[in-house]
This record gives structure tokens, C-alpha cells and sequence, in this order.
């Protein structure tokens, strides 16, 4: 057992924290309307250019073929400084993960640099009207085309996060209609701007236009954009769905950082003076709040171990999706908590503590245990799969 | 001993219910949200027809000269419906704060017109940081210390502040006391401050009840209709005990806020424990409602397309104004354990 | 809204306040061992010498005629001066009311008032090994003897409570075994002194033998000893299980007590001057659970109102369980953090606080969300009979 | 960065899980119950034999001279089998003090016996009101203020106090310091009674994640073999989220953990914090997982019958030893929010 970092390690750590200290944007709003997302690719471009946009990413494709555990420190970093949320965070950490593993070398070429340099702005195509929690009920369709060499797809995705501001989108259509329900599906990467889809803005639940529906209306596209083996979509599919519960769309960074803002938050309060009754009764919340962070740190340095032996978290991380997600909602919580009749303000409110930041996290945070597989699906996984209880 | 509503009661209530679902539809919610303004004075003008603006106020001054009791029910349709205007404020708190505490003068100045409806009345009490539809109000009353006071409106100076529920209207104000008349200072003013703030909370309870009982309704038949696995999703376990959780929440929070009304009613020696335990209860509940009615609808309540997230963020709200549940639960131990 | 008593009712509780401060026996062991349970019976048929054993029921059977509310005043007396829980229980409460309900009245005179006497002690026979949470599973049966003019009864109950010391069971026997599940089982009343019954104690969590297997072997009742009509059980039990989750079981009365008595520990916890810090970081819990018993109280009297009415409860009984449950846990839990290292400390060590009643009130709780229907079975009936969710 | 046991260390647990299975059923621990003495003077010898008990014990006094991450595993083993015995005392707390804070004379005349088992030592801190084990102990460490004692047992006049957890042995003990040594005063014997209190916490926590590991290996397998409505319980959705849940506390617990004994054996800066953490988290979830192990299980767990009891009371009782976890999350509060 050993809880130090290299050498070298620490040299990257403090290149890192150097560059990030010195060019991590101050105040940019939210990068789920029209024009907050223009400032983020603004920066996530900055980023590429200093190759910190996918630094675990081979050096060929725009990364530095950083370690997962510099991949780690890299993270830290970023959120301790306040470094926003990656507005192309559904390319790099879900469908990147995914092109590694089923990509032909010309997809990998084509796409993983445009995607590190935020060129190419990618939203995931999953859910379905009718098929959100249960994946497997997607109706869309995507019918073989041999005379133009490709498929033309029919149908229509929800809830697809920044899908107004994007240019690609991928996702899981039907391709073999008479299949089972896990069969008979190709993973597509379909190009928005291609005649006959229609994206239309969705807002969300704290105001922003941060979901979208995507309309295929006789969508033509060619079979270089099939991901891995037609009708054999669901186990690809599967792949960028573990990327998504796991660690590596939720490093710990970011929930460190936030639980430090919290002790932060109370020792200001604590410091103004006001309330101290409501301020002295929220220690042991905040306490818990820091304490649950760090346990999710100290559970990612068990997981990064094994996986840097080859072990993978398996099932084991729908146990991590629900605890992260959790976490956030209580993390926020907590804060609101601390403000008292202050909590409802938002962005826009002048007496709004710290911007409304901790009523737009809570909000956010909200998200988290239904998006991904609902927690409720996650638990009957950790049941049935990590302890193995019968499904029926 | 009986611990149900008159006939009367519910007849009213049954009315004013129907009221709200024919002029306070979830559209009505949204435009509240949209307008600049936000309130519709003709259903208020029509509330006060109807008698609920002046329930409290004397029938001397033209209202119906009802308590907290008979004005329980009203608050929690108000809350069903999330009808977005002061009824706290004016009729649950000043109205009953001016009938016991001001001079006449006062009284004969502003009570005649709250009960008929041409005067919107909002208060701050001390440690409330945010004042209630000051844009509307005529009369705003306001603590300063040992002192209670009635301020036109004209004389207020307010800076509007921005709540996550956007049908409501919060302000920071400024007044000064040339521009204000002298209610009631002193021990009675503490008292009658103290008495405001449990009636503002009760009030505000009473709606919590209604909200959390309009989620688990949305909720109960969006699940019963939503399909997913070839079934409704109401009838997985997970989503049933949800559910059951939400309900159970709501049932024994219920009771607690109308012994609340009724100590307010009645003198109760116990009413400051009386209402803290209401709210607190109420808070609580309602922000377990609105958890279990979020996660139930999934993502389709993540949008502001669909109407849950207006009673959602009426219920933050509200959960947290008038103290929070923290707040009235430190009341009730202070209460039980420093006695 | 009314929350006074009349001068009749306020003239009740003097006489039942005065007479049971005179004589409700204080430190009476528990009443799960032999040795207890003799001394509770002593109790009760005190208890009944005076009148007080069974207010409610008309006075032909021993009672007052009293009315619910009246009920409800001798409860909260009973439990203010530290009454101990009623070994009679089962019987009075549970087998009583389905008595008056479904009797003959030759039964109703046979058994009511040698029940209101403690000379008759009855214990429950519902769950057997194979069926518990799933009652309609059971398999013991009753073969009809119309010789002898009766039924001959083999199989097995088990979790008994108290069976170890009864003299009577009553439980529900499959009487027609081609019937469909909830079809063909009998309503039976078994002297457990009849020849082929043998009845083994089985030692509960807290060290009381308080359970009991009943193994019937050939046992043979009479026609007389038939509750309700024949293969008509199952109604006759769902009475029973309705009073077991309602208010009649568990009046608040005995919730309130405890939570006067947790609020009693707290100021002698915090007067003692020991732990100051932990004394003080649990206001807000034994405020918390004070509440919840005074809500508990406040649902109560809307209910009694309604029943009153005639309005029952229905499947909102379930809620009632699942919250008196809950409820008893947590108001123990929180006595016990109060103890902290104290908490361990049973009846028979020399420092433990209050006699050990605390960790013994805790052991006793934990069985709350577990008997007269799992706290899982009874959110099932809340969501699909309360809320009207789809069954399946 | 390295956050797993090596090879060694997980098979010297193996060996020593073994050992248990064999040496410990659950008829043993029931034995303990029921036995006057209830402790196993043959297996203690057996694992000093094996090097456990001498683990701490530097090699020089004929110990194995490991540190906490060494313990770690051993511990969750001992935990595991419900093993009853003092080996948080004196392995995890009283040898390493003696190590770093006795004189020469005291730690030669002691060291030697604890790693050869012969001599058991148990200890009390202030603010521990009672001490485990006296009855087979040969050696007290104690604390009075600002000084740290060591008494030979027979010195110690003790009273029994009887736990919930029958396996357990604990006493409220008198002594006179004319029969004890002075081991270490001052400023440095407050800092030995803080890193004592650390180590038997930790330790504690240790137990813990090993006690809720089986109480949910006992309830997994009654759930997939308990059939009721003609189907495993174990495939309803309720009975698999109280699992999940349960699963969910331990496997966040245990990292906790382990990073108190790496702080604990690395003389973390934090070490104080590591541990309240480490206890906060493996005591609130040995809470959780019996209460989810006992519902499980339902009335067959509610007998002394079956052996699940054994493991409910034993996770109660070492969940408010040593500190609970709202005493622990205190301690991290102060340290996060008062530097």
C-alpha cells in the first residue's frame, strides 16, 4: 500500500496546476445555452492547445498519453481551481472510450482529434419517448441502403444533453426489426447537419436549453459510421454506458472540489456572523459532505489500482453511479441548508450567494440518479449482479 | 373532541377549490412566471368576492371575521394549485397582526380594504431577509426591533431578488421610519411579532400539505401510465415504495399542521411547539415529495416543458421560508428540552 | 375541530389516573419469560377486578362500554404511569374485535369474559415455516371429522408469541385443500391443552423466550371452536391483521409515554454533566422523535374522529404500521445514542441506565417492522390500495 | 500509488481466514456466549503461534514487527467470524504503545509475553467507561489524565457489566496507583493516549467492515434460498435495494478504512481525521447492514436460534465503542472547520 505519487507524478501535477492556475476562465456561464456553450468551446479549444484536453489520450490524437492516475491528478487540478464542467465531456470520457475499443484506425483518425481540438461537438442518442430506463425498447430505425453503401435512419431521440449546440450526435438504432429486444441494434454516428434531422431545444429543469429532441426524418448515412459490427450495437453500447456510470465521467476532482467549496462556504458564513444557531448546526452535515468526497477519492485510488492491473469494476460501478450521484444532491443540499431563506436565489438575483451556484448544483445534481440508468436500475444491477440475487 | 373540518368548511373549501382549478390552471402558473408582473388582480378581485381575502378580517371591516381554522383548507387548495399570490402575507398574517395589535386608526384605515380587496399587504419580520410581492402590495407591515410598523407602499424602496421558483416575487426594501406609522412597540410588539411569524408559518405549512399532495397525485398517474419493460412503471416495487414513502410523509405531517391552526385559533399555551412541529413537518415532507415525484417522473420532469417543476420549486421554497425544518425542529427542543 | 374532552371523558381519566397511580405495579420483569408473564397475568387480573382490563368492550363482558375516545384516555394513563404492555394483547386486542365481529354468541360469552380475566390467555397461530410475509401459503390442515362432529388438525405454527405460557391459540387452517390460495382455510380456536398439541419456546433477540413453535399431531376441536363460517378464513383473519396494523394495538398512548421518557433521559443525560458535546448534538433528534410520537397521537385522533363516523381506515391502516414501527425504532436508537458507550449495558448489568430498558425497548422495535405484515408488504398495500398502482 | 494489500499480506489473511473457519464457527461464538469464561485460551495460543498476536511486537522483544496495514486484514477476519477475544486491545493498542512510549524496563517486561501469548493485555482511555477482557487479562494499560499506567491484573478490582453482545466481557474497574507503573507522563502520554484511541479505533473499524461483509453474505444466501408467494424473496425489488444499499455502505466504508491504517502506519499529518472517518463510516454502516440483514430476514433472524444475532449485537456494540460515529463526525467537523 502505497498513497504517494511518483516523481514524476508530481512534475506533471505542477505543470498542470501551473497552466490551469494561469488560464482557467473566471465566471463563465453556463455552458448549456446557445451562448455560454460558445465560450466553452472557446476554452475546451484553448485547452486542446495546450494539450490538456485529453491528456490520457495517446500523444498522436491530441493527448499525452497520460496515466490513469496522472489522468487523476489532471482532474484534481482542473476542479480545484474551478474549471468548469467539459462541454465535451459526452465525446471525450463516453464515446472516445468506445472508438478505442470497436473503432476501425480511420474512425479513430477521423474523429478522436476533431473531437479532442472541440471541433467535432458530440451528444449521446439514447433515450427514446418510449424507451428511457428500459434502453432496450428503442424504435428508431435505421433500414439498409445498399445502393448508396449506408442506412437511412427514421425516428426520434430525447433528452440528449447539449444536442441544440452540437454537430454530431451517436447512438443505438434498430437495424434488424425482427431481432430480439437486445439484438438487432447498430451503434451510429450520425452528423446533425445531415439532411433530415431536426434538432429542437428542450429546457431544463434550471432554465437551461440543456436537452434536446432529435428528429430523423429519412436520415442518410454512410456505412463508415457504424461503430463496431452492424447489429451488435447493445454491447458496444454497453461499453460507453459503463464509461458513463464510472469513474471516468465523474472523477473525484471535481466532487473534492466541491466539498471544499462547502467547508468554505460554512467557515464564510460561520465569519459574517449571522444565524450562528443555523450555522453551528450544519457541522456535522458538512462534515459528512467533505467525508462522503473523500471517500469517493479513496474508493477511485482502489479502483484505478485494479484497473491499472487489468481488473475491471465490472457491475461494482453502478454502485459507484449511485454513490456519486447521491453525493451531489446531498453535497448541494448541505449548502442550501447554510443559506437558509437565501437558498431559492438564482444567477440572476443580486443577494445571490456565490452567484446562485449552489441552487443551480442542486439542480443539477438532481439529474444524476435518474440520467445514466436510473439508481433504481443500478441498485437491481448491484443486486443481481455484484451480489447475485435471482432476477425473477 | 373532533378533529375533522365542519361541513361548512369543506363546502367552502370545495369551492374555492373549484375556483382554482377553473382560474388558477398550471398555464396560469407558467404566465406567472413569464409576465412581468405575475399576479392576475381579477382573481384576486374575485377571491375577495368570494370572502376568502377578508377571511380574517372582522366582519366590523366588511371581512367574514373566520381563524386559522376555517382558513386552513383554503391555504392548502391555494397550495395545490400553487396559485402564486400573497394569501400568506395579507390574509393569514396581517389582516389578524392589524385586528389584535394596531390602534384603530390604523385598523379603519387598511383592514376594510384588505377584506374587500383593494389593498395587498406583505410583512418582514426580523431575520427574514425578503419581502413578498412588494411590486403588488399597498401596505407593507414590517418589524424593527420592538417595533411594529405600517408603511405605504410609495414609501418603500424595493431591489427585486430572483427565486428558483419564478412565479414568486421576492424584494429587498428599504424604509425609512418618517414614512411609517407605529403599529405596536414594546413587549407587544415582540409578542404580536412572535404571533405573525407562527401564523406566517402555519400558513405557509398548510400549503405545503397541498403541494405534496398535488406531486404524489401528478406522480401516482404519471407512473400508473408511463410503460417501460412492457409495463406501467407504478408497478415495480421501487417506484411503489417511493411512492408509499411520500405518502406516509404527508399523512402524519397532515394532522400536525391542523393542530397547529387549531392552537392558533384557540390561544393554545403550546402554539409556538404547535406550529414549529407543523412546519418542520411539513418542510420535510414536502422535500421528500418532491424528490420521490422528480425521480418517479425521470427525465421528463427534468424539463420545464412539463408542469411538476413549478410545485417542485414552489415546494423549495416554501420548505424554506418562515424557518425551515431545522429551524422549527431547534424551536420544539428548545422548547421541550430548556423548559 | 374540537380538541377538548367532555367533562365526562375529563371525569374517566381522573378515575382511571387515580386508580392506576395506586396500582400499577412498578419494575415487573419482562412479561416473554415463565417466571415474568405469572406476574403480569397477577397484574392484569388485577387490572380486570377493577374494571380496567378491556374499557372499550360493553360490560356484560366484563368492560365499561367506553367509548373509543375513552379507549384512547385510558391508554395514555395507562402508559403515563409506566403500565406495563399487556401479555393479554393478542387476545383482547386482536381475537377480541374479530370476535365481536364474526362470533356466535355462545362463543362471545364463553370466551370474552374469561379473556377479560386473564384466565384465558390466547396467542396467535398465523405464520408456519413456509409462510410468513406470505400467509395465504399456509399448510397446516384440517381434515373435517363429522363423526365426532369436529376437525382433526395437523401441522405446525410457528413465531407463537408468548404461545410458550397460553392456553389458547387461534389461527387459520386449510380446511379445504383443492381451494384456490386465499380460498378454503378456517378461522380455528385451539385449546393448547388438547391432546397431540406440543408447544416448544423459542428464545427471541433480547434472551426472552417470547416465541414459541405449536406442532399439532391428530389434534381434534369441535365444531364450536369454528370463527366465522368454514373456508371462510381468510376474511375472518384479514379483520384480525386490520386491528393488528390499526390503532388498537398500538395506541399512541404507549409512543408518547416513551417519548416523554426520552425527553426525561435527556435532561438527566445533560443535568449529569457528562459528554456535554453528545448530550447536546442530539436536541434536534429528541425533538425529532418527540414529534414523531405527537404525531403519531394527532393522526390517531383523525382517525378515531372518522371512525367514530363509521369511516374505517381501510388500507391506510398500513401506513399507520409502517409509521408506529418505524417510529419505536427510532425513538430506542436515539435513547441509545444518548447512552453512548453505555448503550451496550442490559437489564442485568449494574451500570446500565433505566435498567437496561432502552437496549431492550430497541431489541423490541426492530420486531415492529417485521410482524403483522413486513414494513415491504405494507408499502406494497399503501401504494396499490391507498394510491391505486397496478398490482403487477 | 498503490491502494491494495500486497501479496503477502493477503496471504497471511488467507492463512489467517482459515484458521478462523475452522477454529471459529459460529458454534463457537455461541460457546462464548454461554461459557462463564467464554474465551479460548487455545486459540489465542494458536494465533500467537501463527505470529498475529505478536504482529505489532517489534522483532526485538519476538514479535513479527508490522505495522496497521499489516493488522488491517487480520482484523476484518477477526470481525468476519465474530471472533471473540481481545485482539483490538492488545495487539492494535497496547503493543504499540508500549513500543513507542515505555521505558525499556516496562516494554522488556511485556512485549516479550504479549507476542508469545502469554500475556493479554486490555486497556481503557478516558472517557471509556468500561474495560474489556479483564477477567483473562494479565496487563492493564490506563489512563488518568495526563499519565499513562501500566497495572499487572492482579492489582485491577473489577465488576462485571453485562452487554447486549453476550460474547463480550466488559467491566468497571477500580486500582490504586501504588500498584501500577508510571509508563509515560505529560504532554507526550496525551499523545499516546490520542494515537492508543486512534489505533483502537481504527481497529474497531477494522471489525466492523468484516462484521457487515457477513451479515451480508448470511442474508444474500437466505434470500436466494427463502421462497414466499412461490418465488426466492430475493428476487423482489424491495429486498434487492435494502441489499444494494447495504452493499453501498460497506464498499464506501472500507477505502476509509484502509486509509486510516496506511495514515496510522505512514504517521499521516491527518491521522486524527483518517481515523474519525474510517469509524464514522464503518460503524454507521455496520448500522445499516444489520438493520437490513435482520429485516432480511425476518422473524428467523429475530431468534437466538440462528446465529445472525450474534453478529447484530456485536456490530451494535463496537459501533458505539471507541467512539461512535456521531462522536467521530464530530472530531472531523472540528478539525475541517475550526483549523
Amino acid at each position: 500500500m502505497d498513497l504517494t505519487f511518483t516523481p514524476a507524478e508530481e512534475a506533471f501535477r505542477a505543470e498542470a496546476r501551473e497552466w490551469l492556475e494561469a488560464n482557467v476562465p473566471v465566471g463563465l456561464p453556463s455552458g448549456d445555452t446557445a451562448e455560454g456553450f460558445a465560450l466553452h468551446v472557446e476554452w475546451e479549444k484553448k485547452l486542446f492547445e495546450a494539450r490538456w484536453s485529453v491528456v490520457s489520450w495517446p500523444e498522436e490524437f491530441g493527448g499525452r498519453g497520460a496515466s490513469l492516475w496522472e489522468w487523476l491528478i489532471f482532474e484534481e487540478e482542473y476542479y480545484r481551481v474551478g474549471g468548469p464542467q467539459r462541454v465535451t465531456q459526452n465525446g471525450i470520457f463516453l464515446l472516445a472510450p468506445t472508438i478505442f475499443e470497436f473503432g476501425t484506425d480511420e474512425q479513430k483518425e477521423r474523429f478522436l482529434p476533431r473531437m479532442a481540438a472541440a471541433d467535432d461537438l458530440w451528444c449521446q442518442g439514447w433515450s427514446e419517448p418510449d424507451a428511457g430506463s428500459d434502453l432496450a425498447g428503442i424504435k428508431s430505425r435505421a433500414a439498409r441502403d445498399d445502393e448508396r453503401g449506408g442506412w437511412v435512419i427514421n425516428g426520434q431521440k430525447t433528452w440528449t444533453t447539449r444536442g441544440a449546440f452540437c454537430n454530431w450526435v451517436f447512438g443505438l438504432f434498430r437495424t434488424d426489426p425482427e431481432a430480439a429486444r437486445h439484438s438487432g441494434m447498430t451503434y451510429l454516428l450520425v452528423p446533425l447537419d445531415a439532411p433530415g434531422v431536426t434538432v429542437r431545444g428542450v429546457e431544463r429543469l434550471d432554465g437551461d436549453e440543456g436537452f434536446a429532441e432529435v428528429f430523423f426524418d429519412d436520415v442518410f448515412v454512410s456505412d463508415d459510421l457504424v461503430l463496431g459490427g452492424v447489429n451488435e450495437g447493445w454491447g458496444v453500447a454497453m461499453a460507453t454506458a459503463s464509461s458513463e456510470r464510472g469513474l471516468t465521467l465523474r472523477s473525484p476532482g471535481r466532487f473534492c472540489a466541491a466539498a471544499d467549496r462547502l467547508v468554505d462556504l460554512w467557515k464564510r458564513q460561520a465569519a459574517a456572523g449571522e444565524y450562528p444557531e443555523r450555522i453551528d448546526s450544519l457541522r456535522s452535515d458538512v462534515a459528512q459532505s467533505w467525508m462522503e468526497a473523500e471517500a469517493y477519492r479513496l474508493a477511485t485510488l482502489v479502483d484505478v489500482t485494479g484497473l491499472v492491473k487489468g481488473v475491471s469494476q465490472g457491475a461494482r460501478s453502478s454502485l459507484t453511479k449511485i454513490y456519486w450521484s447521491e453525493l451531489d444532491v446531498k453535497l448541494n443540499e448541505t449548502a442550501l441548508r447554510l443559506l437558509g431563506p437565501a437558498a431559492e436565489l438564482i444567477e440572476t438575483s443580486p443577494d445571490a450567494v456565490d452567484g446562485g451556484a449552489w441552487m443551480k448544483g442542486f439542480e443539477f445534481a438532481l439529474s444524476g440518479p435518474i440520467y445514466a440508468g436510473t439508481n433504481e436500475i443500478q441498485r437491481n444491477v448491484v443486486a443481481e449482479r455484484v451480489l447475485g440475487l435471482p432476477r425473477k | 373532541m373532533q378533529f375533522a373540518f365542519t361541513e361548512d368548511q369543506l363546502l367552502f373549501r370545495d369551492t374555492v377549490a373549484e375556483f382554482f382549478a377553473n382560474e388558477c390552471p398550471p398555464e396560469k402558473v407558467r404566465w406567472s412566471w413569464d409576465d412581468a408582473v405575475g399576479r392576475d388582480a381579477s382573481t384576486w378581485a374575485a377571491l375577495a368576492e368570494m370572502g376568502v381575502i377578508g377571511l380574517t378580517v372582522p366582519e366590523a371591516f366588511g371581512g367574514m371575521g373566520m381563524n386559522e381554522i376555517d382558513l386552513l383548507p383554503i391555504l392548502t387548495e391555494a397550495g395545490r394549485y400553487a396559485y402564486p399570490a400573497p394569501l400568506v402575507e395579507t390574509v393569514a398574517v396581517v389582516a389578524p397582526l392589524l385586528t389584535e395589535s394596531a390602534p384603530a386608526a390604523i385598523a379603519e384605515k387598511w383592514l376594510p380594504g384588505i377584506a374587500d380587496g383593494s389593498v395587498i399587504a406583505t410583512v418582514q419580520l426580523d431575520d427574514q431577509p425578503f419581502v413578498n410581492d412588494m411590486h403588488i402590495a399597498n401596505l407593507l407591515i414590517a418589524q424593527r426591533g420592538d417595533q411594529l410598523f405600517a408603511i405605504p407602499a410609495e414609501h418603500v424602496r424595493s431591489t427585486p431578488q430572483v427565486s428558483v421558483d419564478g412565479a414568486r416575487r421576492l424584494f429587498s426594501i428599504e424604509w425609512d421610519e418618517a414614512d411609517a406609522e407605529l403599529v405596536v412597540s414594546g413587549e407587544a410588539a415582540l409578542q404580536a411579532a412572535n404571533r405573525a411569524f407562527d401564523r406566517g408559518a402555519a400558513a405557509t405549512a398548510a400549503q405545503l400539505i397541498g403541494l405534496s399532495e398535488q406531486m404524489i397525485a401528478m406522480t401516482v398517474a404519471y407512473v400508473v401510465d408511463r410503460k417501460q419493460f412492457g409495463v406501467p412503471i407504478g408497478s415495480f416495487q421501487a417506484v411503489k415504495h417511493h411512492l408509499a414513502d411520500a405518502e406516509l410523509k404527508v399523512s402524519f405531517a397532515r394532522p400536525a399542521v391542523w393542530a397547529a391552526a387549531y392552537g392558533l385559533a384557540n390561544g393554545s399555551a403550546d402554539v409556538d411547539r404547535e406550529v414549529s412541529m407543523a412546519k418542520c413537518f411539513a418542510s420535510d415532507a414536502a422535500e421528500v415529495v418532491a424528490r420521490k415525484a422528480l425521480q418517479n417522473h425521470g427525465a421528463i420532469g427534468y424539463t420545464t416543458e412539463h408542469d411538476l417543476h413549478f410545485w417542485l420549486k414552489r415546494s423549495w421554497a416554501l420548505a424554506s421560508s418562515w424557518g425551515d425544518a431545522a429551524w422549527h425542529r431547534r424551536r420544539v427542543a428548545h422548547l421541550l428540552l430548556d423548559a
